[in-house]
């Protein structure tokens, strides 16, 4: 390993120091808030290890990892992420009263194993990194274990996640079995020399059955609306957008690598698991009350939006993909900071009536909630209808019309409930309930700010894709 | 640059009145009304000074060019042409009715609803301006959020039904067109080597019979529900009928125009054969929608679904009159698209101010208002009568033009549509003597029209009467237009 | 030493996978499934094992000693959470644990 | 001249315009003096222009004006553009000259209404309309007139609009001219379709290059044109609505449903009879529309009760008279029925709501009775207006105007005995009826007490149309009596001559039998009413008699029959469709959808166990997907 490599390294290292900071910091007994504040310059600094190591890239670290344009990409928005759900989780917790030290522990072990999900080409990282984020995530789900059935969606996780990853290991061993190799490119190769043969598939297969539990598609999506409602909201922000990130930045290189959508029956499935995800998570949220299984419902079906961007397997798709979940990870965070903004002591602001007239209560909060559902939606203004825009040219442009019109379709569905929800913002308030917050107020600022800033990016990325754009195909070196 | 002012305007102003409306609700009004009458009057200019230029010339009077996102050939693209520039006009003209409307109706919350009516006319303007296909499904989609929430907030009983409903079907069509823009801007891209949205460059894509077919489809789609055409017109009598009068107002004269609008820039300029080829089926779904709309408007006790469903009724004319292929419907049919907005305008304003006094919108509570209001009376009967399409108004240039061209094509639909003439005195009529006519109940004496209301009512009677009596600076400013889609389709 | 064939510990693997999956779907008490799942994790690196043989490679018992290392993890994760759930519920009962669903 | 020509419908229109802008706020006297006043001026104007004519006609036989430009496309140009001819100017002479005579009258009869001023807006704006309806040079303007003077019969007859029946007869007679208005307008539209303009000279000129005698195009115009014709002048089958707009003031039956805007079909078919002549079938269809109407019409008008509605009846009949003149070519002798009609018409109304009015909106003519010494001007006046709707030979307007109509209906090319027959028929029952009507009202004893007598503005025009009703068809003698022939030479210049057959019967002995027809129904009246009223009335006893009277009543069960077969589907449709059927289906896709999440939610039922069977299922299908393909 040279120099190179090790610069290139740089930022996970950071990444993984931090929750080593983490543990110190606890061993000498510091508060909350310097747990917090070192939490957030550790991730300050990964981004800036990220911006002084850009030279070096693309760089590979054989046998295991590979560190370009694209991991970069990801892993910044990881890393942004966790910036934005360390935020909320200083206030969800402050208003709280519990011991949330150890929280950041598991949150910054989770982003680590979802970033080195992001840079994997082999096998064995993809298996550590999968692991490392799902081990995290059992923790975080389960934190608060004595509120919200947190214990039963950290068990139901457990449980899936472990089946799942034998899965994972089966098929990996299997396509070991055929190809001889671990590595991405190398199986590749292998494919390309002598095709897919029947293990292979059966392999690949069975390795999608533990990619669409993370992922949530349909039909491995069942957990997804329990976990979402028992975790923390902040820990189903982070659930929902970073680990995804993880999870479908693989699928990405792995399907790059493989040329998963030239073989026709795979292609067949993933058309199929888009199709069902579509339909099943916008027809689950139709009249759900509770907004993060709302939530939930509808990120199955966005996962389906942005299979039909996988779909094509091009530049195109790929652009759309990772535009996509940008944009869909700032308006999930926006929504679920609205969620931890408003849970009260006692309980989390998850049913829908409790946001009733929030708009003449609380203007900026509901305004912030309108705009994220809007942009779910998928409405211009927001970030979420170039988005959505990008992944319906990619589809058309590959003439895959059944996903694409699917699609279409299932976003009128979809723009029912989330209408709803922004209806109810703008119901008439019931009677006041005289909500108190005793928070350090310099929090409390930074969380609106955050959240106004988040708004304003998704009406930014919605009024102006086109720098963000170029970006991303600067950074996948398109041009 | 002028055009970009004209969207900035109200965006700006709308901002303005929300931030602004704590301290009063007069000033929200006030600055609303400021800068529509500004855009009113920048247009007005517009249009003097470009008059003597609309025989001649180019396609564009004016056009405004930036780049948006070039990674796909999207421009921030607007061009003002003598259609837009009517449909301006009228834009503006009732949105500064709109906001006199809502003057004394909107008590709560007025900061906020300015800047949804505001950004909604911004929207409309953007639709009757873009001529990038992106920037036109943009503004296409930000019309509707802003009069989403002024269903939403301000309606009626119903609102939250009707509000949802409207806005699932209109994103219905909008999503359909985008993937025609999409396959259309790719195949463009596969012949030209370049993406681009810009009208102009789409203009000049080859494609084969069926594929023009299918995406014109979806452009159809989208604007026919728009529009609407029979059978997608469902959400319209919920939206008007439960919406405040301004919404009301801006829905049924305005919106629906951008599907017109849409219809004859996009559908029947870009894809000439593949409309053609449907051109008999189209003009079938317009009689259908007049007749159709005409029985369920006789059929209504609701004042405001009755106007609602009049509308269904006027805009299959437009259906018609677009598919007929002749230069007469078309004139005939920018024209409907102002006598309808300034009528149907007027009759949802004259619901708006019996609400007020009312508090109803049943037929069956009323009766008997012209002996205790007159005024509004007269003003109600002159508008009933554009609406059944009497001569003197406007609306009978527009139908009459539209039937005369439709004759050219289709002999037998023409004359069922004509049939719509006298269903159309039937609903209006039967409107007319619910609520004006009839002995005068004891519990409707109220006071008749105030001078804001006259200001409103009076500006609307004067230009439906110069509409019909001096309908030639219309068709100057759009013959042009017509002739150039004249020679894309011969 | 008798060679094996590998597609003979691969059907072997196989019939361990499903065995646990079926332990899995059959057993209500927490721990139990949590043991099945052991199996099938070990099923799957009983496959690696024979993977790595065939390839004579050592890449495939490296993979089953990091399947050795997770599954420690997520048991200890899992026994935990196990405490806590009969601390709570004083059962082990999985079917007893659906406060979370939809109404 | 031509300059005149303009503010003939401008004075009425700027009457309209201040009464309705300002009328609620002007004294009584300052909008009798408005509304009355702008007609009196027009009249005035259209005297000089009629007198031009007469005096010096001008050498091409109009004038025209053209007052703005209304629209243009390519070649399609229309202007707001007046031309009076021979043939308007009869027209603009009655309807102004009538019309100021019962402006002056409503000015009184209306005095205590309370929307005294929305009465004349209306009234000017209906004499507005009316003249441009038969000043047009285009029929888009003409169509513009012919719609004006639609809405304001329709306001005026439903004036008195807190009566919900006054409004079911508005809406009726809208309704019904609405259905004929419309067949015109297809009617213009084939015009265009087939010559490119709708200028009406144009349209006569080219009709002839363009079409061939009887060709399937031009009998079709003629005939979508005449059913707008019969929709306006209430002609079978569109005659229904006459008889309920009666609901309206006196003063509006006497204008507008009597005197001008029902023979507004009669003008349209003299105006295009270039059109029409070269339809030998379309003319035949005028000439057995009006005779089939006439007849039907006086039927009806021998049993009313309603002095109104008998008057109406009558008017049907006597337009009916018109249109088979029309149909038999003869122009001229249609236009002058028009012309001493209505001043004996408008007389009759007039009169007859003097008589009302006096007697405490009493309409029925049995409840009348002896008037004849408690209002000696009112019968005198009413007896010359009866004598010429009976046609009473020689002093009367309407023997002179009657009788070259039944004399054509045999003689002319396009005339046979039968029309001739059916004329005469209508004839004796004109004269029965008038009969009957005079007698009951005026004789007898009085049944109602008297209330108020009219004052000077209404008898004095009653007075002047009583003159006219008596003197008006001595401009115009039959050929074989004296030759003075001042109203056909006028509009000869305009309509073409009758052609008569060869080898005809001597005129005289046409004459002599029409009147002693006249006489037959007069005699027949007074036999019946005056002599011996028991008779009608032990008639009435026979079921088969009264049966017939009540058909006669009901008007022949036409409304019946429109109920039944369109009023009553219509109205049941937009009943059962209230709701909108297609709204059903939208709700059924919402209903679908809410089933599917139903059916889904089932599966988030909170047990891991099924959560894995859900990967179990997912793992399945992936792999035997794999294994089958």
């Amino acid at each position: 390993m040279n120099e190179l490599e090790l610069q290139a390294l740089l930022p996970f290292m950071v990444l993984a120091a931090s929750s080593l900071v983490v543990i110190l910091l606890i061993a000498f007994r510091l508060s909350h808030t310097v747990i917090q504040i070192s939490g957030f310059m550790m991730m300050c600094l990964t981004v800036i290890c990220m911006w002084l190591v850009r030279d070096t890239l693309p760089r590979e670290i054989p046998p295991l990892l590979v560190i370009d344009g694209f991991a970069a990409f990801t892993t910044g928005l990881i890393v942004f992420v966790v910036l934005a759900v360390g935020l909320f989780s200083y206030i969800y917790f402050e208003e709280r009263e519990e011991n949330p030290k150890e929280y950041y522990i598991l949150l910054f072990l989770a982003t680590l194993g979802a970033a080195v999900l992001t840079v994997s080409k082999h096998f064995i990282s993809l298996f550590i990194g999968l692991e490392i984020l799902s081990i995290s995530l059992y923790g975080l789900i389960g934190y608060l274990r004595n509120r919200n059935n947190a214990v039963e969606a950290g068990l139901k996780y457990l449980m899936l996640a472990a089946l799942t990853s034998a899965f994972l290991l089966f098929g990996m061993a299997l396509v070991y079995l055929e190809t001889g190799s671990m590595d991405f490119a190398v199986i590749g190769r292998h494919v390309q020399s002598s095709g897919f043969s029947v293990l292979m598939i059966l392999g690949i297969g069975i390795l999608l059955v533990a990619v669409g539990f993370k992922l949530a598609f349909v039909p491995f999506h069942l957990w997804a609306a329990d976990v979402y409602q028992g975790a923390p909201p902040p820990v189903t922000a982070f659930i929902a957008t970073a680990s995804k990130i993880g999870v479908f930045s693989v699928l990405l290189r792995f399907g790059q690598s493989l040329g998963l959508q030239n073989e026709q029956l795979l292609q067949g499935i993933f058309s199929f698991i888009a199709i069902a995800s579509m339909i099943v998570g916008n027809l689950l949220a139709l009249r759900q009350q509770n907004i993060k299984r709302l939530l939930a419902y509808s990120s199955i079906a966005h996962f389906g939006y942005l299979l039909v961007a996988f779909l094509p397997g091009n530049d195109n798709g790929e652009t759309a993909a990772l535009f996509y979940l940008l944009s869909y990870s700032v308006t999930l965070l926006c929504a679920f900071g609205i969620i931890t903004i408003m849970s009260g002591t006692k309980q989390d602001a998850e049913s829908v009536s409790f946001y009733q007239g929030l708009f003449w209560k609380q203007p900026i909060l509901a305004v912030v909630l309108s705009v994220a559902m809007l942009s779910l939606a998928g409405i211009p203004l927001t970030a979420g209808f170039p988005a959505k825009f990008m992944v319906l040219a990619s589809g058309v442009e590959d003439s895959r019309w059944i996903p694409v019109l699917v699609l279409v379709a299932t976003s009128v569905i979809g723009l029912y409930y989330y209408l709803r929800v922004i209806g109810i913002l703008f119901e008439k308030p019931e009677e006041e309930t005289a909500a108190t917050k005793v928070l350090h107020p310099f929090f409390y600022y930074a969380t609106y700010t955050s959240l106004t800033v988040l708004m304003l990016a998704i009406c930014w990325l919605g009024l102006f894709p086109g720098n963000v754009i170029d970006g991303i195909r600067q950074l996948l070196q398109l041009e | 640059m002028i055009l970009i002012w004209l969207i900035i305007l109200q965006l700006g102003a709308g901002i303005l009145s929300w931030l602004l409306s704590k301290r009063d609700n007069r000033l929200a009004a006030g600055i609303a009304l400021t800068a529509v009458i500004a855009c009113l009057l920048l247009t007005i200019q517009l249009f003097a000074r470009f008059r003597p230029s609309f025989a001649g010339g180019g396609q564009w009077l004016m056009e405004y060019r930036a780049d948006w996102i070039p990674a796909f050939g999207i421009s921030f693209h607007l061009a003002l042409d003598g259609l837009s520039l009517a449909m301006l006009l009228l834009t503006f003209f009732l949105g500064a009715l709109a906001v006199l409307c809502s003057w004394k109706e909107i008590r709560q919350r007025a900061g906020f609803f300015y800047f949804n009516l505001l950004w909604t006319l911004a929207g409309i303007t953007g639709v009757f301006l873009a001529i990038d296909l992106f920037l036109f499904y943009f503004f296409w989609e930000v019309m509707l959020i802003p009069m989403f929430f002024l269903i939403y907030i301000w309606g009626d009983t119903r609102r939250r039904y009707a509000a949802i409903k409207f806005f699932l079907f209109t994103q219905a069509g909008g999503l359909l067109m985008l993937l025609s823009i999409l396959a259309m801007v790719i195949i463009h891209a596969g012949q030209a080597g370049r993406y681009s949205f810009d009208y102009a460059d789409l203009l000049n894509t080859t494609l084969s019979p069926g594929t023009a077919k299918l995406i014109m489809g979806g452009y159809l789609l989208a604007f026919a529900i728009k529009l609407p055409v029979v059978p997608f017109h469902n959400w319209l009598p919920d939206a008007h009928g439960e919406a405040p009068t301004a919404g009301s107002l801006i829905l049924a004269g305005l919106l629906l125009k951008t599907g017109a609008y849409g219809i004859i820039r996009f559908v029947i300029t870009m894809f000439p054969e593949a409309a053609a080829s449907v051109s008999w089926w189209a003009m079938l779904a317009g009689v259908i929608g007049i007749i159709y709309g005409a029985f369920l408007a006789y059929g209504q006790t609701d004042l405001k679904r009755l106007i609602a469903y009049t509308s269904v009724s006027h805009m299959g004319f437009v259906m018609l009159g677009a598919f007929s292929f002749s230069e007469m419907a078309m004139q005939g049919v920018v024209m409907q698209l102002l006598t309808h907005g300034i009528s149907t305008g007027a009759l949802f304003a004259i619901a708006g101010m019996l609400k007020e006094r009312l508090h109803t919108r049943e037929l069956g509570r009323m009766g008997g208002m012209w002996t205790t209001m007159p005024r509004m009376g007269g003003i109600a009967m002159l508008f009933t009568m554009a609406s059944l399409g009497l001569p003197m108004l406007g609306n009978f240039i527009a139908e009459f033009f539209i039937l005369m061209g439709a004759f050219q094509a289709s002999v037998p639909l023409t004359v069922i549509a004509s049939t719509g003439l006298v269903f159309a005195a039937l609903y209006s009529l039967r409107m007319v003597q619910k609520v004006f006519l009839g002995p005068p109940s004891v519990e409707n004496i109220t006071f008749d029209l105030d001078a804001r209301e006259l200001v409103v009512l009076g500006a609307l009677s004067v230009s439906i009467v110069l509409l019909g009596l001096f309908p030639q600076p219309v068709f100057d400013m759009i013959t042009n237009v017509i002739r150039n889609l004249n020679h894309t389709y011969e | 030493m008798m060679s094996i064939q590998v597609s003979a510990v691969l059907i072997v693997a196989a019939i361990l996978f499903v065995l646990g999956f079926i332990g899995v779907l059959t057993r209500k008490n927490i721990l139990f499934m949590l043991i099945s799942v052991e199996i099938m994790l070990n099923a799957a690196g009983l496959a690696f094992v024979a993977a790595s043989a065939k390839w004579q490679q050592a890449d495939g018992q490296v993979m089953f000693l990091f399947i050795l290392a997770m599954a420690a993890a997520e048991v200890s994760v899992g026994l935990a959470l196990v405490l806590q759930i009969y601390h709570q519920y004083k059962t082990l009962d999985i079917e007893k644990l659906n406060a979370l669903k939809d109404e | 001249m031509n300059n005149l020509l303009a503010y003939i419908p401008a004075f009425p229109l700027l009457g309209f315009l201040v009464l309705s802008i300002a009328g609620r706020k002007m004294s009584k006297n300052l909008v009798a003096l408005t509304g009355a006043g702008t007609i009196c001026i027009s009249a005035i104007i259209s005297l000089v222009i009629a007198a031009g004519f007469i005096s010096s006609p001008p050498t091409e036989g109009f004038i025209s004006t053209s007052v703005w430009h209304w629209f243009t496309l390519s070649d399609f140009i229309v202007n707001i553009g007046l031309r009076a001819d021979a043939l308007s100017v009869v027209f603009i002479f009655i309807i102004t000259f009538v019309g100021a005579l019962i402006h002056i009258y409503s000015a009184e009869f209306m005095r205590h209404d309370e929307d005294y001023a929305r009465f004349f807006a209306s009234m000017n704006l209906f004499v507005c309309s009316m003249l441009l309806l038969v000043l047009a040079d285009n029929l888009v303007l003409l169509y513009l007139g012919w719609e004006g003077v639609g809405l304001c019969s329709y306001l005026l007859i439903g004036f008195w609009f807190k009566e919900p029946t006054n409004n079911h007869a508005a809406n009726k007679a809208f309704l019904i001219t609405r259905i004929g208005d419309t067949a015109m307008l297809i009617g213009l539209f084939l015009i265009f379709h087939n010559l490119r303009t709708l200028n009406i000279q144009e349209i006569l000129l080219l009709a002839p290059q363009n079409f061939s005698t009887g060709s399937s195009e031009i009998t079709l115009i003629a005939l979508l044109l005449l059913a707008g014709g019969m929709g306006k002048s209430a002609q079978v089958p569109l005659q229904t609505w006459l008889p309920d707009a009666m609901a309206g003031p006196s003063p509006v039956s006497a204008l507008i449903h009597a005197a001008t805007m029902v023979t507004a079909g009669v003008y349209l078919v003299a105006r295009m009879n270039a059109v029409f002549a070269l339809s030998p079938l379309a003319m035949s269809i005028v000439a057995v529309v009006g005779a089939v109407t006439l007849l039907l019409a006086g039927c009806s008008a021998m049993v009313q009760s309603d002095i109104k509605r008998i008057l109406a009846y009558s008017t049907i009949s006597q337009i009916g008279y018109m249109f088979l003149a029309l149909g038999v070519g003869a122009w001229t002798a249609a236009i002058f029925h028009f012309f001493t009609h209505a001043f004996f018409k408008a007389l009759l109304f007039l009169a007859a709501g003097v008589i009302i009015e006096s007697l405490h909106h009493e309409h029925n003519i049995f409840r009348m009775g002896g008037l004849k010494k408690s209002m000696p001007v009112v019968f005198v006046t009413f007896l010359a207006g009866a004598a010429a709707l009976a046609a009473l030979p020689l002093v009367t307007a309407g023997f002179f105007s009657k009788d070259p109509i039944l004399w054509y209906a045999f003689s002319s090319e396009k005339g046979n005995a039968w029309l001739w027959m059916t004329a005469l028929l209508g004839a004796f029952l004109t004269a029965f009826y008038t009969t009957r009507l005079m007698i009951v009202v005026f004789w007898g004893e009085a049944k109602t007490a008297i209330g108020h007598h009219p004052g000077k503005a209404m008898i004095i025009p009653l007075i002047i149309l009583a003159i006219l009703s008596v003197t008006a068809g001595f401009v115009e003698w039959p050929h074989n009596m004296i030759h003075l022939t001042l109203f056909s030479d006028l509009l000869h210049q305009q309509l073409p001559e009758v052609a008569l057959k060869p080898d005809l019967p001597a005129e005289s002995l046409f004459q002599l039998i029409a009147a002693l027809t006249t006489f037959a129904g007069i005699a027949l009246g007074y036999m019946l009413y005056y002599r011996k009223t028991y008779l009608a009335t032990s008639w009435l006893q026979s079921p088969s008699v009264a049966g017939v009277h009540n058909l006669f009543k009901s008007g022949w069960g036409f409304d019946h029959f429109y109920r039944a077969v369109f009023v009553q589907p219509f109205l049941f449709i937009t009943r059962i469709n209230r709701t909108d059927f297609f709204d059903r289906i939208y709700d059924g896709i919402a209903s679908l959808n809410i089933q599917l999440n139903r059916f889904l939610s089932l599966s988030q039922n909170g047990s891991l166990r099924w959560y894995v069977v859900g990967v179990l299922a997912g793992a399945l299908f992936i792999i035997t997907l794999q294994l089958l393909l």
